[in-house]
């Protein structure tokens, strides 16, 4: 049987013809693969991620994640600026944890001068960044429920992320890119009453995650959609440098707030909730319950937070780490964010590198996508949680 | 007594029905889209259209459709011209026929139409084969789906499109069998015929699960929330849709809105008791209904704020391994019914 | 009776487990839970606001808009420098002074001609504010400045002075922190109502933040006084007071 | 062709919309075999089982009409389309062509003729009367009562292909 070239409608990566394969099986008809480009723009893929996929049917045989269209060179560009403004662009690249991100290369360069970060400011940072972890998550709550088609989760998680984003907004003065870390400790204190709103927010947010719980952790049609899909077994997460959420759905309770505490982690009291399956629905739970966590170490440093200065008294005039490197792990919104500083004794880095959760998260795509189908691809690609420019930096 | 030489001529009749029906047609799913902006908003914490016509944004869906008018028609290079152009119009015809027929209400008391008693009431036309009509005729749509998804020229367009053909084969089984068995109970074919049958008590009530499966396949078959696979905005953009720009895309809104419009009153005539009201029943029939189709929109809304959607296979074995299998047991208990009773 | 408000919850959440784990009665009974959801957020309030009609009350530290406070600047060009994407212009030249006394050194000084902003490609890191050593740059919840023009973010001088007017004071802050104002580091001359003379006189020396880890206020504390004592304009007492700093290190040093 | 054009010397308007369908139906059912893309020929098939239907309600059999229309329409091209779709139909301004015109040409021309002669000798001489509506019970009654043999092997004809269906798709 004479073999048609599948005529396409100008979507394929390079053109009418390329990439389509006609597979001949025995005695079968023969069936063409269709070449499917989610991305790069493509309301699900939240970002410009680009995944290219091959079709069987509705059935992914292929799935390969194109990364790259938010290259921003946070790397090179750091190596050209001081360790100041290091922190207001670190806080870019994944912008939905910006004060994880800011903290961990004040944290590194900290480290590498030796700085003794004043106590209150360590409680602060901790406060900052289990409420910028609660923002991270609330979003990917959202998402993931209006991916599978529901969309009321993501206006009520805008809605409590309002909340917290103006309670941030009252001590960083922004709301998005807080640029509030400062190599030493925090540029300032909590404004009044900023405490009080906090308590109540704790409370408010932790009532409101039941409707979240209503609409789709108790929901039938979520849990058909994402129940037993996109199972990721622990060994395979840690193979391809999975962590964060993801991983501990897998059953893998790794996490740097524990293992190896910064800050005043290990002064707190919080569980890593872990998954059983690694399901898309245990990735989503463990997410819920992450908030969860994350209120907790909220309440507990509310109780436990100390009077003092938040800068140490003695500050070098510029910031010139010692000849030498250092590595950072910190537990980031979206996992594993570990900051490799070296420097020459100069005012600017040598070389900072990051290594991002989100660009090994979406590395297990073509693992997790192989041979589910094309509706699924969302529940799957929904609770991979990544921000392209964390993947891309 | 003009008035009385009037309606007594059925071309006359026959003109001032068909400018209510289409009045009708136009505004009930301009209001219906302004009351899912309203009310998914709510819903969703939020105001929704607070501008257009400074009251309430009450204005939003026409501002919307002159909007639609004034964009820029665009057929993609790639397309089959004279498909694309012509599907919005083969989706719009048959919604729109549908309204022909539904019964608002009981047949006039003096009736002087040249048919004799009976066949004049508050509905656009009384065919002996209503429901048979209604569902014939929104099958029709299908085809226009298809032609969309198929000239867009688009890979997303046509899953969509499929998913939409694979959807309704699928749930018209159901639907039909669901309606049979309510023509069954009541004797006739007839809309009119079927809601005047309950006046004693409405079919909803023996067969609640009938009436599930008709709201449940009603819903694959506008491809609403939970089922809306064909048109999945986070999978497949937005379907055969995806290519529409301008008037035409706003056809495909407006057809949307009248099928649940038109589909709400068909479950109001089969099962809710059509123009039978309870408690207050010095309230006109018309009202009765009107109230019923739009409890029964607000339904459709607001599933479509509380639930995610399923996937196309899950919806397939809903149909097959559920929906259709009961809906014959219920045809099979309500012909015992009929020949026992 | 006996039971408070969170056994009850504790113990209805309870009950909405067991049912939840049932299989078939579970799922109908989450598929009603989340329409109950919907309809009960319906029957609320809702959160937004209509922003045109109502505008929004923002924090203090809001990092609205970058505001100037254009007697304070020395053009020192610090801010010029620091900031990651070079988005500040500054433009300046130097005036020769006419001596005080006849027969001394004519003195120079700069003016600034030009203190531009381009907006559009400003990150409000807000680096800027915090390296002035003069407190001329604030920040303003002011947000209001959209344009559909990229060329017209650029914001000169007026338009910044202007700004100023929509600088709030600093909050005041939580219990427990370290007021930086006690230490007589911080100026507080951030509040738009120290523009008038009789604030300025009372002012400290508008030094530089200590939080900020930099050297002390480069200027005789002494000096300042005396001179504002003497009725002199802030601008001029700063400026003396500068000079006699100097002269005292010089005297130390050698 | 058409029995009601004859039928007295007055034109009746059935007449004339029988002779409208028709011509829209043959016109349409050439359309289906000249189409160079098949998509075009499935969706002239529409208009021409559409115009089918159409025939059948001018002439006052209001249920067969409407089954025609939901059947064949609603149904049948659907399924042919769909099919279509999900194999070879190409998207976009392609055709699909071979060469076997003349084959068909003379296929189509004999089961035509064999037709119209088949039509011609049984229903030639007979008229429709169109003063009575075609009551839906009174097809009820007939096909539950005359035609109920034929009615049930269709039934198990249909079932056999249902279960058929099955057997091949459940292969793997």
């Amino acid at each position: 049987m004479a073999v048609t070239e599948l005529p396409t409608a100008g979507m394929l990566p390079g053109g009418p013809g390329e990439g389509v394969q006609v597979v001949i099986a025995g005695e079968e008809l023969p069936t063409q693969e269709m070449t499917l480009s989610i991305g790069p723009q493509h309301p699900s893929t939240h970002g410009v991620l680009r995944v290219v996929l091959t079709l069987d049917g509705e059935r992914i045989d292929t799935a390969t994640p194109v990364i790259g269209y938010m290259h921003r060179a946070f790397d090179k560009l750091s190596e050209a600026r001081d360790y100041r403004q290091i922190i207001a662009l670190s806080n870019r690249h994944d912008w939905l944890s910006a004060f994880g991100n800011e903290l961990g290369v004040a944290l590194a360069t900290e480290r590498l001068m030796g700085i003794e970060v004043p106590e209150r400011a360590q409680w602060i940072r901790m406060l900052m960044a289990e409420w910028n972890r609660v923002l991270n998550h609330l979003m990917f709550l959202g998402s993931f429920g209006l991916e599978l088609g529901a969309m009321t989760p993501m206006f009520y998680a805008f809605r409590e992320r309002e909340d917290i984003q103006t309670l941030m907004e009252m001590a960083t003065g922004a709301r998005m890119h807080f640029t509030y870390c400062r190599v030493g400790g925090l540029k300032e204190d909590l404004p009044k009453g900023f405490l009080q709103y906090s308590e109540v927010l704790v409370k408010r947010i932790r009532h409101r995650l039941l409707d979240y719980e209503g609409l789709l952790l108790g929901n039938e049609i979520f849990k058909k959609r994402t129940v037993g899909i996109g199972v990721l077994p622990g060994e395979v997460a840690k193979s391809y440098g999975v962590t964060g959420p993801i991983l501990h759905a897998s059953g893998v309770a790794e996490d740097s707030r524990k293992t190896e505490p910064y800050l005043k982690y290990s002064e707190v009291d919080f569980d890593v909730p872990v998954g059983n399956h690694g399901d898309s629905f245990d990735r989503f739970n463990v997410l819920f319950h992450r908030i969860e966590q994350s209120l907790k170490i909220i309440e507990q440093v509310h109780a436990k937070l100390p009077a003092g200065p938040i800068m140490p008294g003695k500050m070098p005039k510029y910031l010139k780490p010692p000849e030498g490197w250092t590595y950072v792990r910190t537990e980031n919104s979206l996992g594993e964010t570990g900051y490799y500083l070296v420097s020459r004794g100069d005012t600017k880095p040598w070389r900072l590198k990051m290594r991002t959760p989100s660009f090994h998260n979406v590395s297990m795509i073509p693992y997790l996508l192989k041979g589910v189908l094309l509706p699924d691809l969302i529940a799957v690609l929904g609770s991979v949680f990544f921000v392209v420019g964390d993947v891309d930096r | 007594m003009i008035f009385y030489h009037f309606f007594s001529n059925p071309w006359a009749v026959f003109a001032l029905k068909l400018a209510a029906v289409f009045i009708f047609f136009l505004t009930a799913p301009l209001f219906l889209g302004y009351v899912e902006h309203k009310g998914l908003a709510h819903m969703q914490s939020r105001l929704g259209p607070m501008e257009a016509g400074k009251f309430h944004g009450w204005a939003q869906l026409i501002a919307d459709g002159v909007k639609f008018i004034q964009k820029e028609d665009i057929v993609p290079d790639a397309a089959d011209r004279r498909i694309f152009m012509l599907a919005p119009m083969i989706v719009i015809i048959p919604v729109s026929l549908v309204f022909l027929v539904i019964p608002f209400g009981p047949a006039a008391v003096s009736c002087h139409a040249p048919a004799g008693a009976g066949a004049c009431g508050f509905w656009g036309e009384n065919f002996d084969v209503g429901i048979f009509f209604v569902l014939a005729i929104s099958a029709i749509s299908v085809i226009g789906m298809l032609m969309a998804g198929w000239a867009s020229a688009n890979k997303f367009s046509l899953i969509g499109a499929i998913r939409g053909a694979a959807q309704l084969i699928a749930y018209e089984l159901p639907l039909v069998l669901a309606a049979s068995a309510v023509a069954m109970q009541a004797g006739t074919l007839s809309l009119v015929g079927i809601g005047d049958a309950q006046k004693a008590y409405w079919f909803v009530f023996p067969q609640i699960a009938r009436f599930i499966i008709f709201v449940i396949a009603s819903l694959a078959e506008l491809s609403r929330p939970p089922f809306d696979m064909p048109i999945a905005d986070s999978e497949i953009i937005f379907g055969h849709m995806t290519e529409y720009t301008g008037i035409r895309f706003g056809l495909f809104l407006l057809s949307e809105y009248a099928g649940i419009v038109s589909l709400s009153a068909i479950a109001v005539v089969l099962y809710l008791g059509a123009w039978h009201g309870f408690f207050v029943p010095w309230i006109p029939g018309p009202i009765w209904t009107l109230a019923k189709i739009g409890a029964l929109s607000f339904l459709v809304i607001w599933l479509r704020a509380t639930y995610p959607r399923l996937r196309e296979d899950q919806l397939q074995k809903m149909a097959w391994k559920y929906l259709i299998p009961i809906a014959l047991v219920n045809i099979l208990l309500t012909m015992i019914f009929k020949v026992v009773f | 009776m006996a039971m408070t408000k969170e056994e009850r919850t504790a113990k209805l959440r309870e009950l909405e487990q067991k049912i939840a784990s049932k299989k078939g009665i579970g799922a109908l009974y989450g598929l009603v839970k989340g329409m109950s959801v919907t309809m009960r957020t319906m029957l609320k309030p809702a959160i937004t606001t209509q922003y045109p009609h109502v505008k929004p009350d923002l924090p203090e530290r809001t990092r609205g808009v970058i505001a100037l406070k254009e007697e304070n600047c020395t053009v020192c060009m610090l801010c010029s420098r620091e900031c990651p994407d070079w988005c500040i212009y500054i433009d300046s030249h130097k005036d020769v002074m006419p001596p005080k006394t006849p027969g001394a050194r004519a003195r120079t000084r700069n003016v600034l001609d030009r203190f531009a902003i381009d907006y559009a490609l400003c990150m409000y890191c807000g680096i800027c504010v915090d390296v002035c050593p003069f407190d001329a740059l604030f920040w303003s919840p002011h947000f209001e400045y959209s344009t559909d023009d990229l060329s017209t973010l650029t914001h000169e001088m007026d338009t910044l002075a202007k700004w100023m007017d929509f600088v709030p004071p600093p909050p005041p802050l939580e219990d427990g922190a370290e007021d930086p104002s006690q230490e007589g580091a911080a100026a507080d001359s951030a509040t738009p109502a120290a523009g008038t003379t009789e604030a300025a006189e009372t002012q400290a020396p508008p030094a530089r933040e200590e939080r900020h880890d930099e050297e002390p206020p480069q200027i005789d504390q002494e000096a300042y006084d005396a001179a504002i004592a003497q009725g002199k304009p802030d601008r001029e007492a700063r400026a003396l007071a500068k000079k006699a700093w100097i002269l005292k290190r010089r005297k130390a040093q050698s | 062709m058409d029995p009601q054009a004859t039928e007295g010397a007055v034109v009746s308007w059935p007449a004339v919309f029988v002779a409208i369908f028709g011509a829209v139906a043959a016109i349409s059912a050439v359309a289906v075999v000249l189409s160079r893309n098949v998509v075009h020929a499935a969706l002239s098939l529409v208009v021409v089982l559409g115009a089918a239907g159409a025939i059948f309600l001018v002439l006052g059999a209001e249920f067969v009409g409407w089954t025609q229309i939901l059947i064949y329409v609603g149904a049948i091209v659907v399924l042919l389309l769909f099919g279509l779709m999900l194999t070879a139909a190409p998207i976009g301004k392609h055709a699909l062509d071979n060469q076997q015109r003349g084959v068909a040409f003379i296929t189509s021309a004999a089961v035509f003729g064999v037709f119209t002669f088949i039509i011609w000798r049984s229903f030639g001489s007979q008229r429709i009367h169109l003063n009575q509506v075609v009551r839906t019970s009174d097809i009820g009654r007939s096909l539950f009562s005359g035609y109920i043999l034929p009615f049930e092997v269709v039934s198990v004809l249909l079932l056999a292909a249902l279960v058929g269906a099955i057997v091949l798709a459940k292969k793997d």
